[in-house]
């Protein structure tokens, strides 16, 4: 298992509270394996995706849980030692290719300086694999382009180079957070494409993260559904999509207009998501959910079945049946 | 470039027209310079013929018009208090107060940007109040009272310091300069301390500003996934982005600088080229005004010029060949 | 510093090194330092020998001098005749000039060699100031200066001349260096090098002489020499100048500016034409308390233009005492028992505490019993052409006399208004009585000096009792030094190495 | 039947000319052009009342431009809209002003397209009170009515945009573009910001309002899914310009431009799962710099010479359907889906 | 779109937020209560001030330079001393507040106005007229203030309008900048479209609807600038071209007592000094505030 995450909480401790943005989330990646977590807007995907490098800023932290990396534990680790683990075993790709890369600093500086953060080799070796990186998620000559700034690729390019800093380690575990929602159809899928070539040529695990189901079900393996900080829904790709058993995961799926006849009306799930920091005590759906009952007022544990694992007192088992 | 450089030098061109205009007529309109320069048992036909020897008898247009024929000529005219070509005493002069300018921007940046470096890297923290409010002490304090309070302090109180003149000069690559002596050291540094003051608490928060909105960029978040380490973060990924600001403005507030120097020459009885405008307008010494305001104007355009060219470098987003 | 050297901080520059370029004060500083004149001024502006070692006139129109022996130039090479005639001729070529020395050799018809240290020189018209007037020339060296322009003078390329001290540098805005000459003529100079700082600001100049950054300094601020008294090793050097600090009445017009009824409405015709009323406000003034309490006692109480010692001063001549009663008895016979309104101007950067005498005189004149609608103070650039327009009411100005009599001032100030006989050129109050106008003609073409003074002492007698203008003080002008030097102050004002000694 | 809105040959262009300096450096010889951006290029749209109008393109295509000329709110560089018949700028000032009223645009982002300093009430109430569509008095009764049609509870009246969420906003903008009885209404991307629970709830109400009010909508989106479930016809843009149009079902059954068939190839669906893609090459050209000829020639896979010189004119190639690609003059050689279609539907 | 650009930067009542940002900083805090305290002085000081300074007959310069807490004549007690006139320095100061503060004030309001006018219209008619707006912009800010208040007021002479004016002159162009920039922010959302479409007039669209929205960083600027005029006008004092003498600013009065600061008649010069001191800095620290709290990204001046 490269990715081992139990019971991870990260809550940011505001002035206005305590703002639970992931609360109690479980989740593991294996090997070569390729994770998509789904969620609405606020949902914690993110931080979530943060919390594994430690990368969640002030007055953020996490509060509680595992995260087991090769089975060591990176909670409580100090910068100075998840700093030689990020970039180099887990490496992050963000979502607006716009603001991930330093507008003043030339790819090749920003190329370079990656590779000897971690190695220690020469400038020119370092370039080398620069120029090797940029060739392998497909921009054309490499070595002219590792001269040019940022503002002078388009968006579709930005993002490759930033996929191509990710993989300069060839790190275990990627995660991508939501790195094509800023992207056009065409564009989105020319990302997809190389981020599946590489995961199935180096047997790099990945987390996509992302709220376009359609997305994720092209790409993932398995699927993770988030909602209001926790996972509600997890299993294979097939299996949540095809018979979901969360009301939520269900919901999800019915929003979508593909999904349906023409002009038919859509059904929505009514009210919307609770604010991270009103968050009562039970299953935080219980408000939207169709199924919910008196016993939804405490938080339902965690059910499995033959790796489909959900968290609610009501799964519409039967219905996907 | 060539566009910018039309663009600034037309413009500037204007400037230098509507100053020269405006400083004209604000000359006419106040009173006649003779009045002040001649001496008080002077007779009528004396005051007469100083008149007519500066020129003072002709109408404005005319007077006006002989300016704009000789200046194309490279005649601005010569003082009439000095009776030396007004141009010249502004150069004699320029070099004292650009050396007190320079120096100033050097203590403002060399002091300003590691402080603003702290505040902004530790925002809300006490080392970051002590700083942000010691900054806006630098803005609050009329430059002419820290000027005095220096002095009394300093050189009154303490005796450490020189408290007027520019001191002995020497020389450093062939530059005249009172940066070549101690004398001239000790005299710079009341002064420069100064004039730095309003621009060190500007870059103080410029720097912090900066340094505020580039961490919480996703860059610099991306950067940290990378694994680079803080220090490389701060001194490459975060200087760069804030150099930029601080370098239009710090060279916009150059202009300032000089222009401030008036006060700062006159308490410091330095020798520069603010003394000598402020002695100048209360003499209403015409052709000295109008060449300080084209000399300085002059050296605005030049180093805007070489602050667009210092921001190219830096940004590359703004390069100058690129016409946008 | 060491001791052979002086370092003086002054509060103006001059604007040339050029000695004929302008008369003005600050040039003549320096100039006496680097050149000769045919006769110099003692403290009280009286004459006496330099270069010139006798004169006499044969007959009004001819003046015969007597150069001295021995003089030699900077560069060596003597003093001769034939350098001053130059000299005297080189004044009215000197360009762009705002004060020429035109006037100074403006009598002189001819002059001619008669020896090599004798020159006569015929005059136009009767010329009793003639050795005032001509004398004050500076003489320049020919050799060095024939086809010199004032940029040479400034570089010290032709600044060569026959004064106790040899040109070293000027840098504008900053310095003026001088090296004693040591074949000078006259009393060996004390130091050895003489460095003259500008430092026009008052505070930063005592600051400098408390920090020790200069020996000495002039124009003292008078509110400073209190304090700098009790300064250990300070020195202060002190002389009333005869510099008059007046107010001015606009006395000839019926319609003044800024006269008013109580009511603030225009008032005609104007009080201020009422010769009662000029007296009435002269008494409502408490000179002393002014000078004591404004000035912190840094001057002296007048009641005409020159004090004593100078040609001219009349002992008859008191200031006015403060006396409230006799101002309201005057002003109830002029017809204004309530008084009226008035606004008072003055400069704010001309001469020390310009602003503060002005405002007090608005205090006082409120207490007298006047209404003031204000106190206007301006730089001087604006106020002094809005001051030649007659565009004030009672305003205050100064005039300083620097030569031995009080004529000059006493023309320009006093007599009539009127550019064809260029008389009255300062006259800004337009005062008019032809019985001094008379009276001035008579001084003026008086060859005896004793009588010439006696002459110009009647004629203010005339003037002040018609309050021509207001005299109100003499101011005291201080020096600073370093205790081990001392200084004679001079009426004059004039800061020079040589009037400087160390005491021990 | 006349159509409620019909553009015809609409261009906007956008420039940026040269200041005199820039003049007078090309005067002297430097090689500086004035730069123009052709954001919509020649397109003829026509709109029947009641019908839904699906326009598609990707990010700088010229969607909103368009949407925007159609809503009067930029007037168009070059071609002739007509409003029910007559051509707008011909029209009396006040027809012209009730033409204008009567196309309303609901906006993509829902935070900026809602004034920050007005509560609803203004918001809403604002424009109907202005034209004199009702009474200052009876305003509030008229925002209560509709803020209950769109879904919101009327007692947040007096409250500011920010105290609300995505949706409400969304459903706010709705109401004050309703507030002046539109019968033609924009969408421009007003769902894409909303998460698909909550897009759902907007485009229920979309729907709706249509039965209801017998809208017509142009509904401007880059999602295909969303555009397919809504439209009753749909329009493909590229770089400014149509490249396709069809009836909804003619459209997703049989695509012909080799850019609509990449498109709707490469849209994510829940019901491709795991699936390889296959994604068309090159990047999206800069509209300041637009290919010759067909714009999509250097991505297109089909491209051949003609392609590269020509620009293909919209030619109907069934009822209805109109398509811009030289293919299609060549008997056979139409561009035909890599996969299926279906996969979308 | 992330939830966080939309839930973190929530725009509220901008008052409510101005006065809860200034409360949240004890710091802040003080600096507006001595705001307060000073306007509060600067309104109704003069009349519960033992002497007008600006009547002539009021004051004696026979008390003139007495140090604080000496007795006049007439029995009161100076309890700051008196300046070079004989002025009680605790009324003239009183009343140098009032000058100061209205000087700044109202040239900072002319400014504003002026200023946001000019912004607000090259913001939104662009093309020539915008040009033609920020080239005087340009031209303005490329002048030092300083120059430019220095000659304006050689030229115009004194007064308390004329400086005023003087600080008119230099100050909209700021006003203008930022004004033109905030605008240009807000004309870009589509809030400003959609009144477009829904036939509002253009008036309307500019004052009622973006003005509003441009207000935030234009009340930062406008306190800043109200503590750089008052700082402004005590230089020009210094420097001679200032207001009046017989109605001293603070500035007048700290110029007139620099001239006797060393001789040690240090309270005509330092007291007025430090109420400027305390008067600029709270400004200072208020519109720095403000600044954090209102908007983040407004740059430095
Ligand atoms: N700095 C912070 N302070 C307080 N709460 C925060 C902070 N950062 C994030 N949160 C909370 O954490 C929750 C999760 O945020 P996160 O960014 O992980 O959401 P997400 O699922 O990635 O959403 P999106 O799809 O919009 O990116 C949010 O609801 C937010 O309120
Ligand atoms: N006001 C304008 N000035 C200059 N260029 C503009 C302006 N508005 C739009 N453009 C340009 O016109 C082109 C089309 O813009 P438009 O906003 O219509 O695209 P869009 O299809 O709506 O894109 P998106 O999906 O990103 O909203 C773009 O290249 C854009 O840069
Ligand atoms: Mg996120
Ligand atoms: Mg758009
Ligand atoms: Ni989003």
């Amino acid at each position: 298992m490269t990715l081992k995450v139990e019971n991870l909480r990260t809550y940011f401790f505001t002035r206005a509270g305590v703002a639970k943005a992931v609360d109690g989330v479980s989740f593991e990646v294996g090997r070569g394996e390729i994770l998509g977590l789904v969620g609405e807007s606020g949902s914690g995907k993110s931080i979530t995706g943060f919390s594994v490098l430690g990368l969640v800023d002030p007055p953020g932290r996490v509060a509680g849980g595992r995260i087991l990396f090769h089975g060591e534990d990176l909670v409580g680790r100090s910068q100075g030692e998840m700093r030689t683990l990020r970039g180099k075993k887990i490496a992050m790709i963000f979502q607006d290719p716009m603001m991930t890369l330093n507008p003043v600093l030339s790819i090749e500086t920003q190329m370079v300086e990656t590779v000897r953060a971690h190695d220690r080799v020469s400038k020119a070796e370092a370039r080398a694999r620069a120029v090797e990186a940029l060739g392998l998620v497909g921009i054309p000559s490499p070595d002219e382009r590792l001269a040019a700034y940022p503002h002078q690729f388009s968006g579709g390019m930005r993002q490759r180079v930033a996929i191509a800093i990710a993989l300069l380690h060839r790190p275990e575990l990627i995660i991508a957070d939501e790195p094509t929602t800023a992207l056009d159809v065409t564009i989105q899928s020319q990302i997809l494409a190389v981020i599946q070539g590489l995961s199935r040529d180096f047997g790099m695990s990945l987390i996509w993260i992302s709220h376009d189901l359609g997305v994720v079900a092209g790409l993932a393996h398995r699927i993770a559904v988030m909602y209001a900080g926790r996972i509600v829904e997890t299993g294979e790709t097939d299996t949540v999509l095809d018979s979901p058993v969360h009301p939520y995961t269900i919901g999800l799926m019915r929003s979508v207009p593909a999904n349906l006849e023409r002009g038919e009306p859509l059904t929505p799930i009514p009210g919307m998501a609770p604010p991270p920091l009103g968050r009562s005590a039970g299953c935080p759906f219980r408000l939207r959910c169709f199924a919910a009952t008196a016993a939804c007022e405490i938080e339902p544990e965690e059910a499995t079945a033959d790796g489909h694992r959900w968290r609610c007192f009501h799964p519409q088992i039967a219905r996907a049946a | 470039m060539t566009i910018f450089i039309i663009r600034r030098f037309s413009q500037s061109l204007f400037v230098v027209f509507l100053t020269s205009l405006l400083v004209f007529v604000g000359v006419y309109a106040i009173g006649n310079p003779v009045d002040i320069l001649i001496p008080a048992d002077a007779s009528f036909a004396e005051r007469e013929a100083a008149i007519r020897a500066l020129g003072l008898d002709r109408s404005l247009v005319a007077q006006y018009g002989t300016f704009l024929v000789n200046a194309l000529h490279g005649d601005f005219g010569r003082s009439f208090v000095f009776n030396q070509p007004a141009i010249s005493l502004i150069f004699q002069r320029l070099p004292a107060t650009l050396e007190l300018a320079f120096v100033a921007l050097a203590i403002a940046l060399v002091l300003g940007i590691p402080l603003g470096l702290i505040a902004g890297l530790k925002p809300r923290s006490v080392t970051d109040e002590t700083i942000m409010t010691g900054s806006i002490l630098g803005f609050s304090l009329p430059n002419f009272w820290q000027g005095m309070m220096l002095i009394m302090i300093f050189s009154v109180w303490l005796g450490w310091l020189p408290s007027s003149g520019r001191g002995e000069s020497g020389e450093i690559f062939g530059i005249t300069t009172s940066l070549a002596t101690w004398d001239g050291l000790a005299h710079l540094i009341l002064p420069a301390t100064n004039l730095a003051l309003f621009q060190l608490s500007l870059v103080i928060r410029l720097t912090r500003t900066g340094v505020r909105e580039t961490m919480p960029l996703d860059f610099i978040k991306f950067a940290r996934a990378k694994g680079l380490s803080e220090r490389r973060i701060i001194s490459v990924h975060v200087m760069k982005n804030i150099l930029i600001p601080i370098v239009t403005v710090v060279g916009m507030e150059f202009g300032s600088l000089i222009a401030f120097a008036v006060v700062t020459e006159t308490i410091f009885a330095w020798p520069g080229i603010g003394k000598l405008l402020i002695d100048s307008i209360t003499v209403l010494d015409r052709p000295v005004v109008v060449a300080y305001l084209l000399v300085v104007v002059t050296m605005f355009i030049f180093i805007n010029l070489a602050v667009d060219i210092v921001y190219s470098m830096l940004d590359p987003r703004i390069r100058l060949s690129e016409t946008q | 510093a060491s001791a052979a050297d002086l370092t003086v901080g002054i509060s103006a520059e001059p604007s040339a090194i050029d000695p004929q370029f302008s008369r003005t004060g600050n040039n003549q500083n320096a100039a006496q330092h680097i050149f000769g004149r045919l006769v110099e001024q003692d403290e009280n502006l009286q004459i006496k020998p330099n270069l010139a070692e006798s004169w006499k006139n044969t007959d009004p129109l001819t003046w015969e001098v007597k150069l001295r022996q021995g003089v030699k130039f900077h560069d060596g090479s003597p003093l001769s005749a034939e350098d001053v005639v130059y000299s005297l001729e080189r004044v009215s070529t000197i360009e762009n000039s705002p004060a020429p020395f035109t006037a100074n050799v403006g009598s002189i018809a001819k002059m001619e060699i008669v020896d090599p240290t004798t020159i006569r020189f015929t005059t136009k018209k009767p010329t009793p100031q003639f050795m005032e007037l001509a004398g004050m020339v500076y003489i320049v060296s020919r050799k060095a200066s024939e086809g010199k322009g004032i940029a040479d003078f400034n570089s010290g390329a032709a600044t060569v001349g026959t004064g106790p001290y040899k040109f070293v540098e000027w840098v504008p805005g900053d310095r003026l260096v001088l090296q004693r000459n040591d074949d000078f003529w006259g009393d060996k100079p004390e130091f050895e090098k003489v460095t003259f700082r500008t430092i026009s600001n008052n505070a930063a100049r005592v600051a400098a002489l408390r920090s020790g950054a200069v020996d000495l300094i002039d124009a003292v601020p008078p509110a400073d020499v209190a304090t700098l008294k009790s300064v250990e090793g300070i020195a202060l050097h002190s002389t009333p100048s005869a510099r008059i600090i007046y107010l001015a009445l606009d006395s000839a017009r019926d319609e003044s500016p800024f006269v008013t009824d109580k009511a603030g409405a225009k008032l005609a015709p104007s009080p201020l034409k009422d010769v009662r009323v000029r007296q009435a406000m002269s008494k409502m003034v408490d000179r002393q308390l002014l000078i004591d309490r404004i000035l912190s006692g840094a001057g002296a109480a007048a009641g005409q233009l020159v004090p004593e010692g100078i040609g001219g001063h009349s002992a008859n001549l008191k200031p006015d005492a403060i006396d409230l009663a006799g101002a309201k008895a005057l002003l109830a016979e002029a017809g204004y028992p309530d008084g009226f309104g008035i606004t008072v101007h003055s400069s704010n950067d001309r001469f020390a505490g310009d602003a503060d005498v002005g405002q007090a005189l608005g205090q006082l004149f409120a207490r007298g019993g006047l209404k003031v609608n204000g106190v206007v103070t301006q730089p001087y650039s604006v106020y002094v052409a809005a001051a030649g327009k007659q565009e004030f009411s009672a305003f205050v100005f100064s005039f300083g006399t620097t030569t031995p009599s009080a004529a000059p001032g006493m023309t320009n100030v006093l007599m009539t208004f009127d550019k064809e006989a260029g008389t009255g050129s300062f006259n800004r109050a337009r005062y008019s009585n032809p019985a001094y106008d008379a009276k001035m003609k008579e001084a003026l073409a008086e060859f005896d000096v004793d009588k010439r003074n006696a002459l110009l002492a009647e004629a203010a007698e005339v003037a002040f009792g018609d309050v021509a203008i207001m005299p109100l003080y003499w101011p005291v002008v201080t020096w600073a030094s370093r205790d081990s030097i001392a200084f004679t102050p001079s009426k004059g004002e004039d800061t020079l190495a040589t009037f400087a000694h160390t005491t021990k | 039947m006349t159509p409620l809105v019909e553009a015809t040959s609409i261009s906007r262009r956008f420039t940026r000319g040269l200041d005199y300096a820039e003049r007078l450096a090309r005067f002297l010889g430097a090689d500086i052009e004035e730069r123009v951006v052709h954001a919509v290029d020649g397109v003829s749209l026509t709109i029947n009342p009641g019908e839904v109008v699906g326009l598609v393109g990707e990010s700088g295509c010229g969607k909103s431009t368009l949407g925007r000329i159609m809503a009067g709110i930029l007037p168009q560089s070059d071609g002739v809209m007509n409003w029910q018949g007559k051509d707008m700028s011909a029209l009396p000032r006040a027809e012209a002003k009730a033409a204008r009223l009567a196309s309303q645009m609901i906006f993509q982002d829902p935070m900026s397209s809602l004034n920050p300093r007005k509560t609803i009430r203004d918001i809403i109430g604002e424009a109907p009170i202005a034209h004199g569509m009702v009474a200052r008095r009876d305003a509030a009764e008229m925002v209560t009515a509709l803020m209950q049609r769109v879904g919101l509870d009327p007692s947040y009246l007096n409250r500011y945009p920010h105290q609300f969420s995505g949706g409400q906003r969304q459903r706010i903008g709705i109401a004050r573009a309703l507030a002046v009885n539109p019968r033609f209404i924009i969408c421009d991307e007003s769902v894409s910001a909303l998460d698909v629970s909550i897009q759902a709830q907007i485009l229920n109400l979309f729907m709706e309002l249509k039965q209801e009010l017998g809208l017509t909508y142009l509904f401007i989106s880059h999602d295909l899914g969303v555009v397919k479930h809504i439209s009753d016809r749909v329009a493909i843009m590229y770089l400014g310009r149509i490249v396709e149009s069809a009836p909804a079902d003619a459209f997703f059954a049989a695509p012909n431009h080799p850019y609509t068939i990449a498109l709707l190839s490469e849209v994510p669906t829940i019901k491709q799962r795991k699936r390889q893609f296959n994604p068309v090459k090159g990047e999206i050209p800069s509209p300041l710099h637009p290919p010759s000829g067909c714009h999509f020639h250097p991505r297109c896979p089909h491209a051949f010479d003609r392609c590269r010189i020509e620009r293909p004119i919209l030619r109907e190639i069934a009822a209805g359907h109109v398509s811009a690609c030289h293919l299609n003059e060549m008997p056979g050689k139409a561009a035909s889906p890599a996969i299926p279609t279906t996969a979308i539907a | 779109m992330t939830a966080l650009t939309h839930r973190f930067q929530e725009s509220q009542s901008f008052w409510a937020r101005s006065l809860r940002g200034i409360l949240g900083s004890p710091k802040a805090t003080i600096a507006l209560a001595i705001c307060l305290i000073l306007i509060a002085t600067a309104i109704f000081g003069p009349a519960l001030v033992p002497q007008n300074p600006y009547d002539l007959a009021a004051i004696d310069f026979f008390d003139a330079r007495l140090p604080p807490m000496s007795n006049s004549m007439s029995g009161t007690t100076y309890w700051l001393g008196t300046d070079g006139q004989g002025r009680d320095m605790f009324s003239a100061m009183v009343y140098g507040l009032r000058t100061s503060m209205g000087v700044g004030l109202f040239s900072g309001v002319i400014a504003l106005a002026v200023g946001t006018a000019l912004g607000l219209t090259a913001a939104y008619y662009g093309g020539r007229i915008d040009t033609l707006i920020m080239r005087l912009v340009d031209l303005m800010l490329g002048f030092p203030t300083i120059l430019v208040a220095l000659m304006l007021l050689a030229l115009l002479g004194q007064g308390v309008w004329k400086v005023v004016l003087a600080l008119v002159i230099v100050q909209w162009a700021q006003f203008a900048r930022a004004v033109r920039a905030a605008a240009l922010i807000e004309r870009g959302k589509e809030y400003v479209e959609a009144a477009a479409s829904l036939g509002l007039s253009k008036p309307r669209i500019l004052f009622g609807h973006m003005l509003p929205n441009c207000l935030p960083p234009i009340i930062v600027i406008g306190t800043l600038q109200v503590a750089n005029a008052i700082s402004a006008e005590a230089t020009l004092s210094f420097l001679g071209i200032g207001l009046p003498i017989t109605e001293p600013s603070l500035g007048l009065l700290i110029a007139n007592g620099y001239q006797t600061l060393l001789s040690g008649q240090y309270w005509i010069s330092v007291y007025p000094g430090l109420l400027l001191l305390a008067l600029v800095f709270s400004i200072n620290i208020v519109g720095d505030r403000l600044r954090e709290v209102l908007n983040p990204r407004l740059s430095e001046r």
